[in-house]
């Protein structure tokens, strides 16, 4: 498997490192009610189908991703990084 | 019709021709008192169990493929009860107890083979814990017991002690596990509940689930429109789809773990062996192959199959174990589709739904609990009150944060278990 | 026998080798099957479960019955096919799975006993009496299971993974794959042709066709040097490509030595496995032919036809005598041609089908079907039907095909399935099965040898067009017959008609699973064993769905395949685990004073990656305890150094350095002023401790922070997690220092004395309050100190430069040896650690809040953090959790152990009655008493009160007080001393 | 007055030339890892050139020959063989005892790097000057091409018995096959 790091181009999947549903880039407040929270931490769409997931390209400049990716044929559609760097 | 040596002498006599269908195949009823979604391990102890234990005999299991199809035929077989934390300490005390009885429970060889699980550590720090788990598993009367190195090197001659990247400070050893015949399991159990009355119906995929008014009603299927008073789903690697139809979302993502068979080998192997540093388990099967494996790909995926780096790294483990194992050769790589959840331990609860019951989240320690989990949701299914060793698998304790079972320490990020 | 004139080996390069103690000569390069046929040898193997006697098979990696373990000791393979290994002066070989011998096996006994011993016969059986599965049933079966052996020993043969990347992969260097090559290489792209065998050319080096007029053989010889001369091509031999992998990854094994005496070459690895990574890849892996259930096909000397071609074509070997052939197509009638060729006999030619040609001067049988087959370890007749009666043939070799089968396994490697042709009565790969793969020649479907190289051509030329080369088609002349063949998947007749040769699955095995309602194809598969061997039912799997089929009324289509999975062929864990064995498994860190330590005799003990020194024995001292004492002792009463660089070093800097800290860390970071440094407590986003360390303020946006040995990597996962993804917003960079400086600890009531024998400007107690932190210099060479301990003494952690680590920490322990203090290792740093009750990893274990471990009051409540929200939650501030808390034996002397749990006085030690555990101990000599530390439930609340410790696998029940975790010192009063 | 001796990372361990390549240690002198701060990349860039003579460098990419700036990871470099400007736009950390440096070079140093590296380290598209991170077995490292087939290797510090053990392996094995 190679995913595409946005910084470095296709590489082994050997250098990343998985985190899960990149619903983990939308942190509730910390004052947000228990249920956010739970959603947020614990429950998933978990789709058989294309996700939008988080790497880390630990084994490589460090980038953290969001991979657009299908779970059934794990045909990569595109990454980029997270968040946005103050301009 | 029953099996025994007697009846195999006679068969061989006469050509085989007596032997009969271990299941039926029956078309689908229009309606039916239970309805279990999923017709693999768990699917099918549940239907067996609901049948035996409770005398309930109008359920229909739906298998969207064939019996037996998922995770029950394709894992490393391995049985245990070696588990720390209130919750999984009884309820896999209590999966153990139904293993050892199964084949003259079943009339089924499952060739529950009781050789030993071996679990090796690298640190004082780790022969600590051991100790710990080995402790609570006694408390829950339980086997175990911890070995030295040398020890170790007794059970299993084949662990390098003198040149092994992370040492052997002992082992914690577990007799009374081992491993089964895992497609014996699905067998076994399905012939039990076809014998009993039970529908098992393959080639039905579940379309919808049927809800009115918040109570459950029944299903719908490739097969057909399927009325039940009560819907229970169990089916690991397609639970998040499943329960989607009822308008839930679950606390599980799906993760694929890899496991590999070599060629046949004169036995080389005690029972089973797992290497702590490694995340790799070993065992040999009765025809001679090794099986082993080690940890997920750690992506999410519905694919059944792995990639190179985990294979690898499982094979490296090996080598660093048990170098004597070189010259063996991988035949078979496969992959099963993990429930993993936020704990690394399983639900067996009721819904939000009246009548729609859950049963998900084995993350890769599904195997070992067929009995026990169909035991114990028969009986929540047919009581409606959760069965003692499985009442801390709720729903809600991610929530509410009571009763978490992360024996692996590591937190609520699901593949991590 | 040899044949004269025929095949590609030179009679002049004899080898001699041995086969189950017996020596032969052969010819260098050739396979052991082709010398074991050249030497009359029929009989080379027993198959699985009846021990049936079984001979060669086929002339390639599909073989299911020529399987032998090559040498003994350490380097003792066992399951190597004698198809595919190249023999060389001094080769030794065994038979496998009989004994006493292989012409007389005990074991065949299993096979008089075969009526009983039917497809799944051992679910119906050996259930009583339950304890006789264990004990008898169960060693028995396994005895008599497995094939080869491993010899137990290690040896340090070498394996080898290497990576390749290319545009264009082609698999299988037949004529596809050589024509592929040439279109490809010669269009100017990166290409990579691997191919199983030693030699490239594929069938066309075992038939007698011609390939633009020349022989085939030669042809694919000038090809070979044309793609040799390449630089854009790479050829791979003895590589045969073992699976196909997401986005263009390709895993091949490659034979490198297996053909070269060890002694010869002892540093050449014995194999390589390859990742190769290839834009576009075009399988040319041919077909592979297919057996024909008829009674009794599984005698020594009953072969695939296109088997008899390659001994005969390619080495020169006649498999018999009176060769006779049994087939369904036009195909196999090549066979009966070459023979007569060569000058060997062939005794009849028996086509299934009613009009079909004689090729050539031999008897042909048409309708014709073998019934029967005589022979113990050796073919001797058949009989046969024909159009006209039935009769017998002598014969000693018989060359049966089904058809050909295109090898469509790596394409099923992503979940593809197959799609049935019925026109070649086969399954051919379905397009796009593996994105970026296409496949070309008789793996497609073409099965003439123009067909091949217009197939690979074209493929090759797409391939290439996809990357926006152009390559041009340039297709030589070669033979175009039809395929033509008509089904026959077995034979009626008395007797056994064999499907799965190794696992001794036969027809009516099948039918057994189909009338016990096995009927899927994976039920009847996982109930008969058929295709399960390492064969992985290569040849006889389409055969066996065919009789499934036919049994319960279905096409094959309906019927569906099994699923083919990696690897193609088998490969070792050696290959795949190459380069772990002994210590490679992971990356080993050495601090600058391991030599230092080692040095001293120091037990190193593993810290994740890191060695540390467990303690440094000093003469006289008979235990690790005595030296531990001392050693506490140094800190306690006079000074103590200890090597500290494993904890994670984390440089953090910018602007919003301070507000970033504040947001990862529990308490507060922004509060805390230059030059100083405080405990920091880090929670996972779910509420649990992840980590703790100290934090150092160095500037206004300067930090630098610590963290455990275990827990570094994911602490700095995690920041660069929350930096990047989280707060963004937050202008703050970091960069790990750990490698960067050593660090040592310097503790105990003489600390400061020593620091100011070897700093260049002494420090004072007034300028270095406890948790400050500055720059120092030692020698002139600019380093940091940090007031701060782990042991509950005057302590200090001084840092400089990695490059003096070494030379430090051996100045630091002379002088604290001339202070009567000296080097401590982690067993004394960690009762150090108890004694104060300090927490680490035995403590944080995952599990745990900071409310379990008494550090909820430092969770700000004035700021989020990460972890705030989640530790909020009801179950985890429950005061019954199980909380930390000091153990002491109550008199003190009784030994206590980690990993005991705890009861209430009186009551019975089971689960039920569980209060908690223990997870550290040690024995204090500061105390003079047994101590741990551990969780009780609402451990707070109890102390004081007695609790029994019982830790049933070692034995040990010890009554203990539980009291605060701070066992020494809990005013403080000497670390700020 | 203290006197404190250096030790290079991998003394004791290096040189050594197998079959067609040589490995040998390299000092790279002062190490300093810049990275700029939020809009700071340009004043760094442009101070960088200003005092010796190399903008900050492109990702996967090495400026400069004498004094050099090596990519190294998301928005940072190492300033290597020369002291790093005053950078008040950037963080900057001294690395100068952070890596184990190892030059590679000979014939075959890239089959014995394709042993150990999954980066595609091939001349046609990893050329004179480029950099990557990456892993060598189950290190991070980083890997510049210095020449026509020449390499260097920066691995953790503490990690260069293990590096000098994997470059070894590999050359073995590459060598070896060239005898037969």
């Amino acid at each position: 498997m190679r995913l595409p790091c946005p910084i470095c181009g296709e590489r082994d999947r050997r250098e990343f490192y998985y985190k899960g549903d990149a619903l983990a880039l939308d942190r509730p407040a910390g004052d947000a009610d228990g249920g956010v929270w739970d959603d947020y931490l614990h429950n998933r769409d978990n789709l058989a189908g294309v996700v939008r997931e988080l790497w880390h390209h630990a084994g490589g400049c460090g980038a953290w991703i969001v991979v657009t990716r299908d779970t059934v044929t794990h045909e990569v559609h595109g990454a980029e990084r997270v968040g946005k760097a103050k301009a | 019709m029953g099996y025994s040596g007697f009846k195999v002498i006679k068969e061989g006599l006469f050509g085989q021709k007596g032997w009969k269908p271990v299941w039926r195949d029956p078309a689908p009823k229009s309606e039916y008192d239970v309805v279990i979604i999923g017709g693999g391990g768990h699917g099918l102890s549940t239907a067996y169990y609901l049948a035996k234990e409770h005398g309930i005999t109008n359920v229909a299991v739906l298998e969207k493929g064939y019996i037996g199809g998922g995770n029950v035929g394709r894992n490393t077989t391995i049985v245990r009860a070696n588990y720390m934390l209130p919750g999984n300490s009884e309820f896999y005390s209590h999966s153990l107890k139904l293993w050892e009885d199964m084949e003259q429970d079943l009339n089924y060889n499952t060739m529950m083979s009781q050789r030993g699980v071996m679990m090796l550590c690298h640190s004082d720090g780790q022969r600590d814990f051991f100790a710990r788990r080995a402790n609570a598993m006694v408390n829950q009367g339980d086997d175990a017991e911890l070995l030295t190195p040398e020890e170790v090197k007794r059970e299993a001659p084949s662990i390098d002690l003198d040149n092994v990247r992370f040492p052997i400070y002992g082992g914690l050893m577990h007799r009374r596990g081992g491993t089964a015949r895992h497609d014996a399991v699905a067998w076994g159990y399905a012939r039990g509940a076809d014998q009993r009355g039970v529908d098992l119906i393959q080639n039905c995929e579940v379309t919808g689930i049927d809800i009115e008014g918040g109570v459950v009603k029944g299903v719908q299927t490739t097969r057909g429109a399927i009325r039940a008073k009560k819907v229970a789903i169990v089916v690991a690697g397609r639970s998040s789809q499943v329960a989607a139809m009822a308008g839930m979302r679950l606390p599980i993502e799906s993760h694929v773990l890899q496991a590999f068979v070599s060629e046949g080998l004169k036995p080389v192997l005690p029972g089973v062996i797992s290497f702590g540093m490694g995340h790799f388990y070993i065992s040999q099967s009765d025809k001679g192959g090794l099986v082993f494996g080690s940890d997920l790909d750690f992506y999410a995926s519905y694919a059944s199959r792995g990639n190179l780096p985990m294979a690898e790294h499982c094979m490296e483990a090996c080598m660093t174990l048990m170098p004597s194992l070189g010259k063996a050769k991988v035949l078979r790589s496969w992959g099963g589709i993990m429930d993993m959840s936020p704990d690394g331990s399983p639900i067996i609860d009721t819904t939000d739904t009246a009548g729609l019951f859950l049963n998900c989240g084995w993350c890769y320690g599904g195997f070992k609990a067929v009995p026990g989990s169909g035991f114990s949701y028969a009986h929540l299914i047919a009581t409606g009150q959760h069965h003692t060793p499985a009442a801390r698998y709720r729903l809600d304790r991610f929530r509410t944060g009571r009763g978490l079972m992360d024996e692996e320490g590591t937190g609520s990020q699901h593949n991590l278990h | 026998m040899r044949v004269a004139g025929k095949g590609h080996t030179d009679a002049a390069e004899t080898v001699h080798f041995t086969f189950d103690g017996q020596s032969y000569a052969g010819r260098k390069g050739e396979t052991l099957a082709a010398a074991l046929l050249a030497n009359g040898v029929k009989l080379v193997g027993r198959s699985f479960k009846y021990h049936r006697p079984r001979g060669i098979v086929t002339a390639g990696s599909e073989e299911p019955n020529a399987l032998v373990t090559v040498g003994t000791g350490g380097g003792q393979d066992p399951n190597v096919r004698a198809t595919t290994l190249e023999i060389y002066d001094g080769l030794e070989v065994r038979s496998q799975n009989a004994w006493p011998s292989l012409k007389y096996d005990m074991m065949s006994v299993n096979d008089l006993a075969a009526p009983f011993l039917s497809a799944g016969f051992y679910y119906k059986t050996f259930m009583w009496p339950k304890a006789f599965w264990e004990s008898l049933y169960e060693p028995v079966i396994r005895k008599a299971a497995g094939l080869g052996a491993l010899s137990g020993d290690i040896n340090d043969d070498i394996y080898e993974k290497a990576f390749a990347h290319c545009d264009l992969l082609i698999i299988g260097a037949g004529p596809a794959g050589l024509m592929a090559a040439l279109t490809a290489g010669r269009a100017g792209v990166d290409v990579i042709l691997a191919d199983e065998d030693s030699q490239m050319g594929g069938r066309l080096l075992a038939e007698t066709f011609t390939v633009d007029g020349q022989d085939g053989a030669d042809w694919a010889a000038d090809a070979v040097s044309e793609l040799a001369a390449m630089d854009n091509v790479r050829l791979m031999t003895r590589t045969t490509i073992t699976g196909a992998y997401d986005q263009g990854t390709y895993g091949a094994i490659e034979q490198v030595g297996h053909h070269v005496a060890r002694a010869d070459a002892p540093d050449l690895p014995r194999e390589c496995f390859w990742r190769i990574v290839a834009k576009r890849a075009v399988l040319c892996a041919g077909a592979l032919e297919r057996p024909i259930a008829f009674p009794n096909n599984d005698r020594p000397g009953i072969m695939m036809a296109s088997a008899v071609r390659s001994y005969l074509n390619r080495w020169g070997v006649a498999p018999g005598k009176a060769v006779t052939i049994f087939a369904n197509n036009d195909d196999a009638h090549r066979t009966a041609v070459d023979l007569i060729a060569a000058g060997v006999k062939v005794a009849g030619v028996i086509d299934v089908r009613a009009d079909v040609q004689a090729m050539g001067d031999y008897p042909l049988y048409t309708s014709g079907a073998v019934t029967a087959t005589k022979g113990r370890l050796a073919l001797e007749s058949i009989t046969i039907t024909h159009a006209v009666g039935t009769r017998e043939i002598r014969t000693d070799c018989l060359a049966m095909s089904g058809g050909w089968n295109p090898t469509v396994h790596l394409t099923c490697h992503m979940n593809g399935r197959p799609t049935w042709d019925e026109t070649l009565l086969s399954f051919v790969p379905t397009d796009g099965s593996i994105p970026g793969l296409t496949v070309a020649g008789a793996a497609a479907g073409h099965m003439s040898t123009l067909g091949a190289l217009q197939s690979g051509a074209k493929g090759a030329a797409a391939a290439v067009a996809d990357l926006g080369v152009t390559a041009k088609v340039d297709v030589p002349t070669a033979e175009d017959d039809p395929y033509r063949i008509e089904a026959c998947w077995q034979v009626d007749g008395k007797g056994r008609k064999w499907l799965d040769f190794q696992n001794d699955v036969h027809v009516k095995d099948i039918k057994l699973a189909a009338q016990e309602n096995f009927r899927s194809v994976e039920h009847m598969k996982r109930y008969t064993t058929q295709g399960m061997a390492t064969d992985q039912g290569k040849s006889s799997n389409v055969a066996a769905l065919a009789v499934l089929a036919d049994a319960t009324g279905r096409g094959i289509p309906e019927t569906g395949t099994t699923t083919f999975r990696p690897p193609y062929v088998p490969v070792s864990i050696a290959a795949m685990g190459a380069g772990s064995q002994g210590h490679g498994f992971a990356p080993k860190r050495l601090t600058t004073s391991h030599h230092a330590s080692t040095g001293r005799s120091a037990p190193m003990i593993e810290a994740g990656l890191w060695y540390r020194p467990s303690y440094f024995p000093a003469p006289g001292e008979k235990t690790w305890l005595e030296s531990c004492n001392r050693e506490v002792g140094y800190v306690r009463d006079a000074v103590g150094v200890c090597d500290v660089s494993t904890l994670g070093k984390i440089d953090i800097q910018g602007p919003d350095a301070a507000a970033f800290l504040d947001f990862v860390y529990a308490n507060t970071f922004s509060t805390l002023r230059e030059n100083r440094v405080r405990y920091g407590l880090m929670l996972r986003e779910d509420g649990h401790v992840m980590d703790d360390g100290t934090t150092a303020r160095l500037g206004a946006d300067h930090y630098v922070m610590t963290t455990t040995t275990a827990a570094a990597g994911q602490v700095m996962t995690h920041l660069e997690w929350v930096a990047q993804a989280l707060r963004p917003d937050l202008d703050v960079r970091f960069a790990s220092v750990t490698e960067q400086w050593a660090q040592f600890a310097v503790a105990g009531p003489r600390s400061r004395a020593l620091l100011n024998t070897v700093l260049d400007d002494p420090i004072t107690g007034e300028d270095w309050p406890f948790m400050s932190c500055g720059a120092v210099s030692i020698g002139g060479i600019e380093g940091r100190l940090f007031r701060i301990s782990f042991s509950g003494e005057h302590a200090y952690e001084i840092a400089v430069p990695s490059r003096y680590g070494a030379s430090l920490f051996r100045l630091l322990v002379a002088q604290a040896e001339a202070m009567e203090g000296g080097a401590y290792g982690m067993e004394a740093l960690n009762v150090l650690r108890i004694e104060k009750g300090f927490i680490t990893h035995a403590e944080i274990h995952g599990r745990v809040t900071a409310f379990d471990i008494g550090m909820d009051r430092m969770v700000s409540r004035k700021k989020d953090c990460i972890g705030f929200a989640a530790s909020r939650r009801e179950g985890l501030l429950d005061g019954q959790r199980e909380r930390l808390v000091g153990l002491r034996s109550v008199n003190g002397t009784d030994k206590i152990t980690a990993g005991a749990h705890l009861f209430v006085e009186g009551a019975d030690a089971v689960s039920d009655n569980d209060q908690g555990y223990i997870t550290s101990v040690c024995w204090s000599p500061t105390l003079d008493s047994h101590i741990g530390l551990g969780f009780v439930k609402d451990g707070p609340s109890r102390l004081g009160e007695h609790v029994v410790a019982v830790d049933h696998v070692r034995g040990v029940t010890v009554t203990c007080e539980v009291c605060s975790p701070v066992f020494f010192d809990p005013d403080g009063g000497r670390v700020r001393g | 007055m203290a006197k404190l001796i250096e030790t290079t990372p991998c003394a004791g361990l290096l040189p050594l030339s197998i079959g067609g390549v040589n490995i040998h240690e390299i000092n790279l002198g002062q190490v300093t890892l810049v990275a700029p701060y939020a809009g700071g990349a340009k004043a760094t860039s442009d101070a960088l050139k200003a005092a010796i003579g190399v903008t900050f460098p492109k990702p996967n990419r090495t400026n400069g020959a004498g004094p050099r700036a090596i990519w190294c990871g998301l928005d940072q470099a190492l300033i290597v063989g020369g002291a790093c400007p005053d950078l008040p736009q950037a963080a900057v950390v001294d690395h100068s005892d952070a890596w184990a440096v190892v030059r590679i070079e000979g014939a075959e140093a890239e089959a014995v790097l394709a042993r150990l590296v999954p980066a595609d380290l091939r001349a046609s598209v990893f050329k004179r000057g480029h950099t990557v991170r990456t892993m060598l077995v189950h290190m991070n490292v980083g890997i510049t091409r210095v020449g026509a087939s020449a390499f260097e290797v920066m691995a953790m510090r503490s990690m260069a018995g293990t590096l000098v053990h994997d470059l070894e392996q590999a050359a073995k094995g590459v060598a070896a096959r060239a005898l037969i």
